[in-house]
C-alpha cells in the first residue's frame, strides 16, 4: 500500500502545504533589489507571516532571491549558489534586469535572459519592484508550490546539458573548474 | 635466584642484549627488544603473587622485595604500558636513528619501575629511583634537540627531589635505626617533633618533583613533548604514577599520624586544583599535540593528587581510578600523536588538517580516548571525575570543586583543539598521500581505547584491585558501600547506575543514526569535499587553505590574559639569577694565595673552639 | 605654483584654467619624475583618479592624472599621450599604491601593458576573449547580439536618442549616429 | 517515548511563541505559534541532502542521543504524583543525578562540534570555539548554584530536591533566593539568545555549526534544540520551583521561565566572545560565591 500512486499523491499535497508556509529565503543581492528585501521582512510588510525567513547559507534555503542586473561574473557565483541548494528549490527574478537586461540590455556584459542560465519559477517586473510587488511574487511562487508546478530544480536536472551549455558560452575557463553536479 | 630478582635480571640483560644486538642488524634488534619486554612481563603477571618476599642481601646491605596489593594495581598499570609500547614501538622506531638506544631505555625504565614498585626499603626504593631519572633522562635527549633547555631542566628537578628522598632517607635511618619501609612507617611516632615534619615534607617534594605538581612542573612539558612519543606514553602513564605512589605511601602512613597532618592535606590538595587548572589554560594556549598533551597531563595529574591529598574512601578510590584510566587514555592519546608524526612528519597543529578520512583508525581511538579524557558519561573518565566531585563535596571543600570544574570544563576547550588540530578541517592536497598508520601502532591504540570504554561501564573489573589496594593500606572495604558492579554509590547515597545509561545511549544513537540513513536511500544524500562548501558563490582556489586554526582559541585567550602573563618561569628565572650572584660571592673568596687560606683555616679553629663549649659540652 | 612647476620642469607645456585648476601636458617619460617631484616637492599628496581617452582619429591613447594639494587647494591635471598600436606606460604604484587599480582597469579596459606591475590574473573582466572593450573601434552592440539572446518583443521599443531629438528640434551628432536603430 | 513526544511538542510551540513574541516586539504580525513545526517538517521533507563525512552525518545523532537521555534522567513530573498518566514520564530519573546531568549535556555539543569541524567550512569551526569558550564561562555560577543547593540538602540527585521541596513546603527559589539568581544568570548563556548567540551569530558566521547542515540534518538540530530547552526548563523547574503534579503547571512554570532568557535577549545587542565570558566570571559567580557561604552558614 505504501508507495501506491494515491498514498504518494497525499504525502505530496501534505508535504507541498508545509513547503509553501515555510520558505527559507537566501537573498543574493546582485544588484539595487536587495535594499527592497529588508522593507519586506522587517514590520510594515513583514514577510514572516507568511512563514518567509531569512536563510543564513545556501544548504538551508529553499528560495533563490536574484535581485537584480547579473553580470558575467555573478552569473557563475549565482549558478554555484543555486548548485549548492537542497532540492526542492526554486528561484524568483526580481526587476526587469533579470527579465531582459533592463536598461543594461546592450552593456558588453550584462545578461539579458537569466533562465538561459538557471531555471526561474517567477518573475517580478519593475525597475526594483516594491515590497508589496515583492509580496506578491512570494504568493505566486507559493500558489505553484501547493499546485506542485513549481518543479526548477527538476528542470535543472533535466536538460543539465543545455544549461551547461549555455553557461560555458560566457564563461568557458569557469564552467571547467566547477564542480560536477549530479544530483 | 627466586622469580622477582630473575624478572628484574632479565630485564637488565634484554636491556643490554637489546643495544648489542641493534649494533649487528635493526630486525634482530627489534626481536630482542620485544623478547626483552614482553617475557619478563609475561612472566610478572603469571608469576608474581601478592605478599611473596624475597630477601637479597648484596654488598652488606639486605635489599627486600616483595608485591603489595597497592603496588600490583600500580604495577597492572606499568606492566599493560609496556607490553603495549613495546608493540608499538617497533614499528615507530623503524627508519629512526638511535634504535638501540631507545631500545636499552625503554627496557631500563620498565625495570627501574617494576623495582620501585617491588621494592620493601628505601634503599632498593632509592637505587630504583635513581635508574628511572637516568633511564628518562637519556630518553628526553635522545633525539639530541633542545638538550640543554628541556633536559637539563628535567635532570636538574629530578635531581633536588633524588637528594632530598636521599636526606629524609638517611635522618629516618639514623632515627629509626632502619631501611624497612614498613619499620619507618609503623614507629614513625619515636620520632622527634621536627623530624615527623620534615620527613614526610621532604619525601613530598620528591614525590612532587615526579609527578609535576605546579611549583615543581616546570620541567614536565618539556620532557614529555621532547622524549620520542612511544615512550612519552610510559613517561605520562607509568612514570608519573611512582610519585603518586610514593605520595599515596607518604599521605596515608605518615601525614595520618601528624596532629597538623590535615592542614598539609589541604595545601596539597589545593596545590594539586591549582595545577589542573592552570595546566589546562595552558594546554589551551599551545599549538603542538605534543605539548597539548603535555600540559594536560599535567593537569590530570592534578586531579589524581587532589584525590590522593582529599583522603576520604571515594576520593582515594576515584584517585586510583584514575590512575589506571589516565595511563590508559593518555597512553593512546600519545600514540595518537606518535602515529601522526610518523604518517606526516609534523605535529603541528597549524598544518596538519582532514586526516579524518585517511587515518580512520587513529580517529577512533583519539575519540575514545578524548571522550575519556573529558569525562564524558559512557567512557570510564567519568566515573573517576563523578566519584571525585562527589567525594570533593561531601568532603564540604566547595571552592576547589568549582576551581576542578573549571578545569574539566576548560578541559573540553583542548579537547576539541586536538581533534580538530589534527582531523578536521579542510582537506589539503598536500596530505593526500597519508595512510593509515601501520598495523603494529594502531592495534595498541585501539586496545586502550576499548579498555576506556569497557571500563566506562563495569568499573567494578578495576575496583576489585583498587579495594584491596586500600585495605591493605589501612581503608576499610568499600565493595558494598560505594559500588557494586556498575553503579556508583556517593556517602549520601546518591545513585549513578552505568549500565543503562549505556544502554540508554547506544539505543538512542543507533535509532538516529538509522533515521537519518534511511530518509537518504533514495540515493540522495551524498558525501561533498570539503572544498564544495558555501562559500557565497566563490569556488576556493587550490592554495587557498580556508582552516580555522590559528589563533583557535584567541577569544577565549584574550579573556584569561591576565592569567596567562603571570608565568612559573619567571621566578625560577630570578631564583637562578640570585643563586648566581650568590656563586659570584663566593668564587671572590677563593683568592687563591697562601695567606688568606692560612686565616680561613684559623678563622675556623677559632669558630670551632668557640662553639664546642656549648656543642659538644 | 605654475612658476615652481615650470622652474623644475621647463618644456612642460601649461594650460590655466579658472583659479585652482591647472593643466600640464609631459611627454611621457617625464611622467614618474614629475609626479613623485609633484609628491614630494609641491604637496601634492593626493592623486584623485586616472583618467583615460582613446583618441582613434590620432591613433593614440591620453592619460590624465589628477593631484590634489591639500595645503593649495590646487588640482593639478597632467596629460600624456602613448602610442595606440602598442601602448606601454611606466608604472607608478610604488608613488601611490592605488595607482596599480586604476592601471590594472587601463589594462583590461584598454590593453595597455605596465610592465612591472603587479596584477593577478583576472580584475573585472573574467573570461574575456573579445579586444579591449573599451576602445572605440568595439562595437559593443554586436558582441552583445553574438553571446547574449535578447527577450522577444522588445523591438518596437523607441529609440531614446531620435525621440529626444525629434522633440528639442536639435540634430544628433555624427558619432552617435552609428548607435541609432 | 511518551516524554520524548511531549518534550518535542512543548519545545516547538514554546520556540514558535517566541518568534511571534520577538516578531510583536518589532510591531510586526509574527508567524503562526505552529510556525516551528511547519518549518520542522518541510526540512524533513527536502528531497535531497549532502554530508561531508561520517562525522557530519552522525553529528546529529550524537545532539540527539544526550538531549533524549537528559530528558530521561530529568523527572519531568513529581514521582508518584497523583495525575493519572504521571507513571508515563518517570524513565531512568532513579539512574542519574545533577553532575551527571551537566556532563550528559557536553555529549552533544562535543559531537555536533566534531560534525562541524569535519565540514571544513571555517564558520563552523569558529561558530564551535566560541560555543565552547562561552561554555566555559556560564558553567561556573551554574555549577556554583548546584553546589550551594547539594551543600544545604546533603544530596546531589533531583529526585530528592524534589521530595525536599515537596515536604518543607517552600520551594528552593525562595530559600536559597541567590542561588537562584545565579542560576538564571547562568540559564542566560545556555539558551543562547541574543545577548550570547555569538555561537550562531547569523550576520558574522552565517548560523555557526550548522552552516553546512541542510534537510533532514538541520530537521534532528532543531528538534533536539527544542527538547534540550525543554530539558533546562524542567530541570529549573524541579530544581527551584518545587517540580510539577502535572502538565498544565509543568507548562505554565516552565514558560514563565523561559520567558526570562527570551525577552532580556529580545532587546540586547550581541556580545563579543570574551565580553560574554568575562561577564560569566563577573557578577555571576560574585553571587555565587555569596550563595555558597549563604549555604554553608544556614
Amino acid at each position: 500500500m505504501y508507495n501506491d500512486k494515491n498514498s504518494q499523491k497525499i504525502v505530496d499535497i501534505i508535504q507541498n502545504w508545509a513547503r509553501k508556509h515555510s520558505i527559507w529565503v537566501l537573498a543574493y543581492g546582485t544588484g539595487c533589489g536587495a535594499i527592497e528585501i529588508a522593507p519586506t521582512m522587517t514590520s510594515r510588510y513583514d514577510a514572516e507571516r507568511l512563514g518567509i525567513r531569512g536563510a543564513a547559507t545556501p544548504r538551508q534555503a529553499d528560495v533563490l532571491l536574484v535581485t537584480g542586473y547579473l553580470t558575467v561574473k555573478t552569473v557563475k557565483r549565482v549558478v554555484r549558489v543555486y548548485e549548492q541548494m537542497q532540492s526542492p528549490k526554486y528561484i524568483i527574478g526580481f526587476g526587469s534586469c533579470t527579465i531582459n537586461g533592463g536598461m543594461y540590455y546592450d552593456s558588453y556584459n550584462t545578461i539579458n535572459l537569466l533562465d538561459k542560465y538557471i531555471p526561474v519559477d517567477v518573475y517580478i517586473n519593475g525597475c526594483m519592484p516594491r515590497p508589496e510587488a515583492v509580496i506578491q511574487g512570494f504568493v505566486k511562487l507559493q500558489q505553484l508550490i501547493a499546485e506542485g508546478k513549481a518543479n526548477g530544480a527538476q528542470k535543472y536536472l533535466d536538460n543539465l546539458e543545455w544549461y551547461k551549455a549555455n553557461q560555458a558560452k560566457i564563461a568557458p575557463k569557469w564552467i571547467a573548474k566547477a564542480p560536477d553536479y549530479n544530483w | 635466584m627466586d622469580m622477582l630478582t630473575l624478572i628484574l635480571v632479565i630485564f637488565l640483560g634484554g636491556a643490554i642484549v637489546t643495544w648489542l644486538g641493534n649494533k649487528l642488524n635493526s630486525v634482530l634488534g627489534d626481536l630482542l627488544f620485544l623478547a626483552a619486554v614482553i617475557v619478563p612481563s609475561g612472566l610478572f603477571i603469571s608469576g608474581i603473587t601478592v605478599g611473596s618476599v624475597t630477601t637479597l642481601n648484596a654488598l652488606g646491605l639486605t635489599l627486600t622485595w616483595g608485591l603489595s596489593p597497592l603496588s600490583y594495581l600500580f604495577s597492572l598499570v606499568v606492566v599493560g604500558l609496556a607490553i603495549l609500547l613495546a608493540i608499538y614501538s617497533v614499528p615507530f622506531m623503524n627508519g629512526k636513528d638511535k634504535k638501540g638506544a631507545f631500545y636499552f631505555n625503554f627496557t631500563l625504565s620498565i625495570m627501574s619501575m617494576l623495582g620501585i614498585l617491588v621494592s620493601k626499603d628505601w634503599i632498593s626504593f632509592f637505587i630504583f629511583w635513581e635508574i628511572m631519572t637516568w633511564s628518562s633522562y637519556l630518553m628526553v635527549i635522545l633525539n639530541g634537540k633542545e638538550v640543554q633547555k628541556v633536559g637539563i631542566k628535567y635532570f636538574v628537578f629530578s635531581a633536588i627531589g633524588a637528594y632530598a628522598m636521599l636526606m629524609a632517607m638517611v635522618i629516618m635511618n639514623s632515627q629509626l635505626g632502619s631501611f624497612m619501609l614498613a619499620d619507618t612507617f609503623n614507629n614513625f611516632q619515636q620520632m622527634s617533633g621536627t623530624y615527623q615534619i620534615l620527613i614526610p615534607l621532604l619525601l613530598l617534594v620528591a614525590f612532587g618533583v615526579k609527578s609535576a605538581l605546579m611549583p615543581l612542573h616546570v620541567w614536565a612539558p618539556g620532557a614529555y613533548s621532547n622524549a620520542p612519543m612511544a615512550y612519552t606514553s610510559v613517561f605520562s602513564g607509568a612514570l608519573s604514577k611512582m610519585g603518586i605512589y610514593g605520595m599515596i605511601l607518604v599521605m596515608v602512613t605518615m601525614i595520618n599520624q601528624l596532629p597538623e597532618g590535615t592542614l598539609i592535606r589541604d595545601i596539597i590538595a589545593w596545590l594539586g586544583g591549582f595545577t589542573a587548572a592552570a595546566a589546562t589554560l595552558w594546554a589551551i594556549t599551545q599549538d603542538d599535540g605534543k605539548k597539548l598533551l603535555a600540559w594536560s597531563s599535567v593537569g590530570q595529574m592534578g586531579y589524581i593528587i587532589v584525590g590522593v591529598a582529599i583522603g576520604t574512601p571515594l576520593a582515594m578510590l576515584a584517585a586510583l581510578f584514575l590512575v589506571v584510566v589516565h595511563a590508559m587514555f593518555k597512553g593512546s592519546l600519545f600514540m595518537v600523536v606518535g602515529a601522526i608524526e610518523k604518517q606526516t612528519g609534523t605535529t603541528d597543529f597549524r598544518e596538519i588538517n582532514g586526516l579524518i578520512r585517511k587515518m580512520p583508525w587513529t580517529f577512533i581511538s583519539a575519540l575514545l580516548s578524548i571522550i575519556a579524557l573529558a569525562g564524558i558519561p559512557p567512557l570510564a573518565g567519568f566515573v573517576s571525575k563523578w566519584m571525585l566531585y562527589e567525594a570533593l563535596i561531601q568532603n564540604n571543600n566547595y571552592i576547589l570543586v568549582i576551581l576542578l570544574f573549571f578545569a574539566s570544563t576548560a578541559g573540553f576547550l583542548y579537547c576539541y583543539k586536538f581533534l580538530h588540530g589534527y582531523f578536521l578541517g579542510q582537506e589539503e592536497p598536500e596530505w593526500d598521500h597519508v595512510k593509515e598508520a601501520p598495523v603494529g601502532m594502531v592495534i595498541p591504540m585501539l586496545l586502550l581505547a576499548l579498555g576506556t570504554f569497557v571500563l566506562g561501564t563495569f568499573p567494578q573489573l578495576l575496583f576489585n584491585p583498587i579495594d584491596n589496594a586500600l585495605q591493605y593500606v589501612g581503608y576499610d572495604a568499600t565493595g558494598g558501600l560505594l559500588w557494586t558492579d556498575s553503579v556508583l554509590f556517593s556517602q549520601w547515597g546518591n545513585v549513578v547506575t552505568l549500565q543503562p545509561i549505556l544502554y540508554a545511549i547506544i539505543s538512542v544513537f543507533v535509532f538516529f543514526a538509522i533515521f537519518l540513513f534511511v530518509k537518504g536511500k533514495k540515493g540522495k544524500t551524498r558525501y561533498v569535499s570539503t572544498k564544495d562548501i558555501s562559500t557565497s558563490g566563490e569556488i576556493p582556489k587550490e592554495w587557498e587553505n580556508l582552516t580555522f586554526k590559528v589563533n583557535f582559541f584567541q577569544p577565549f585567550e584574550r579573556a584569561i590574559e591576565p592569567f596567562l602573563k603571570r608565568q612559573i618561569d619567571k621566578y625560577y628565572n630570578a631564583f637562578g639569577n640570585g643563586l648566581e650572584a650568590l656563586f659570584e660571592f663566593t668564587r671572590r673568596v677563593y683568592t687563591g694565595n697562601g695567606q688568606t687560606y692560612a686565616i680561613y683555616a684559623i678563622l675556623f679553629l677559632a669558630l670551632l673552639l668557640l662553639f664546642r663549649v656549648n656543642l659538644f659540652g | 605654483m605654475i612658476a615652481k612647476i615650470k622652474a623644475a620642469f621647463p618644456n612642460a607645456v601649461n594650460k590655466e584654467y579658472d583659479g585652482n585648476r591647472i593643466d600640464f601636458t609631459v611627454h611621457k617619460d617625464a611622467v614618474p619624475g614629475f609626479l613623485s617631484h609633484m609628491k614630494d616637492q609641491l604637496g601634492f599628496r593626493h592623486l584623485s583618479h586616472i583618467a583615460y581617452v582613446d583618441w582613434i582619429e590620432e591613433n593614440e591613447f591620453e592619460i590624465v592624472y589628477i593631484l590634489w594639494s591639500p595645503e593649495d587647494k590646487v588640482k593639478l591635471f597632467i596629460h600624456t599621450r602613448i602610442d595606440r598600436e602598442n601602448p606601454v606606460m611606466e608604472n607608478i604604484d610604488m608613488i601611490w599604491r592605488q595607482a596599480n587599480t586604476y592601471q590594472r582597469e587601463m589594462k583590461e579596459m584598454l590593453g595597455i601593458e605596465f610592465p612591472d606591475m603587479v596584477a593577478p590574473d583576472e580584475f573585472i573582466l573574467e573570461d574575456w576573449d573579445d579586444i579591449p572593450p573599451f576602445r572605440r573601434d568595439f562595437d559593443t552592440l554586436e558582441y552583445v547580439n553574438r553571446t547574449f539572446w535578447h527577450r522577444p518583443g522588445r523591438e518596437d521599443a523607441q529609440d531614446v536618442r531620435e525621440t529626444i531629438s525629434k522633440r528639442s528640434g536639435e540634430e544628433i551628432p555624427d558619432f552617435a549616429k552609428k548607435y541609432s536603430r | 517515548m511518551a516524554t520524548f513526544v511531549l518534550a518535542f511538542i512543548v519545545g516547538m510551540t514554546y520556540g514558535g511563541i517566541v518568534r511571534k513574541i520577538t516578531a510583536r516586539v518589532h510591531n510586526r504580525m509574527g508567524p503562526p505559534f505552529y510556525q516551528n513545526f511547519i518549518d520542522a517538517f518541510k526540512l524533513y521533507s527536502k528531497t535531497s541532502a549532502i554530508h561531508h563525512g561520517a562525522m557530519h552525518f552522525l553529528g546529529p545523532a550524537f545532539l540527539m542521543v544526550s538531549s533524549i537521555v537528559s530528558l530521561m534522567i530529568v523527572p519531568v513530573l513529581i514521582p508518584g504524583g497523583d495525575s493519572w498518566y504521571n507513571s508515563w514520564f518517570t524513565n531512568m530519573n532513579a539512574s542519574g543525578d545533577l553532575i551527571f546531568l551537566i556532563y550528559i549535556m557536553v555529549f552533544g555539543s562535543l559531537g555536533l562540534a566534531l560534525g562541524a569541524g569535519q565540514t571544513g567550512n571555517p564558520n563552523s569551526s569558529i561558530g564551535v570555539t566560541r560555543g565552547l569558550s562561552q561554555m566555559v564561562g556560564f558553567e561556573i555560577p551554574w555549577v556554583m548554584a548546584l553546589v550551594a543547593l547539594m551543600i544545604s540538602y546533603k544530596t546531589t540527585s533531583i529526585v530528592d530536591f524534589i521530595n525536599i521541596q515537596q515536604e518543607t513546603g517552600t520551594w528552593l527559589m525562595f530559600s536559597h533566593p541567590l542561588a537562584f539568581i545565579t542560576a538564571i544568570l547562568a540559564m542566560l548563556g545556555m539558551f543562547r539568545y541574543s545577548p550570547f548567540d555569538i555561537v550562531g551569530a547569523p550576520t558574522e558566521l552565517a548560523s555557526g555549526p550548522v552552516s553546512e547542515n541542510g534537510g533532514k540534518f538541520l530537521f534532528t538540530m532543531m528538534s533536539s534544540g527544542s527538547v534540550f530547552a525543554f530539558v533546562k526548563l524542567t530541570l529549573f523547574v524541579d530544581l527551584f520551583m518545587g517540580g510539577a503534579e502535572n502538565l498544565v503547571i509543568l507548562v505554565v512554570k516552565t514558560f514563565a521561565l523561559y520567558m526570562i532568557p527570551v525577552l532580556y535577549g529580545i532587546v540586547s545587542p550581541r556580545y563579543r566572545t570574551e565580553q560574554a565570558v568575562r561577564f560569566f566570571w563577573g557578577w555571576p559567580t560574585f553571587i555565587g560565591l555569596l550563595a555558597i557561604l549563604y549555604a554553608v552558614i544556614f
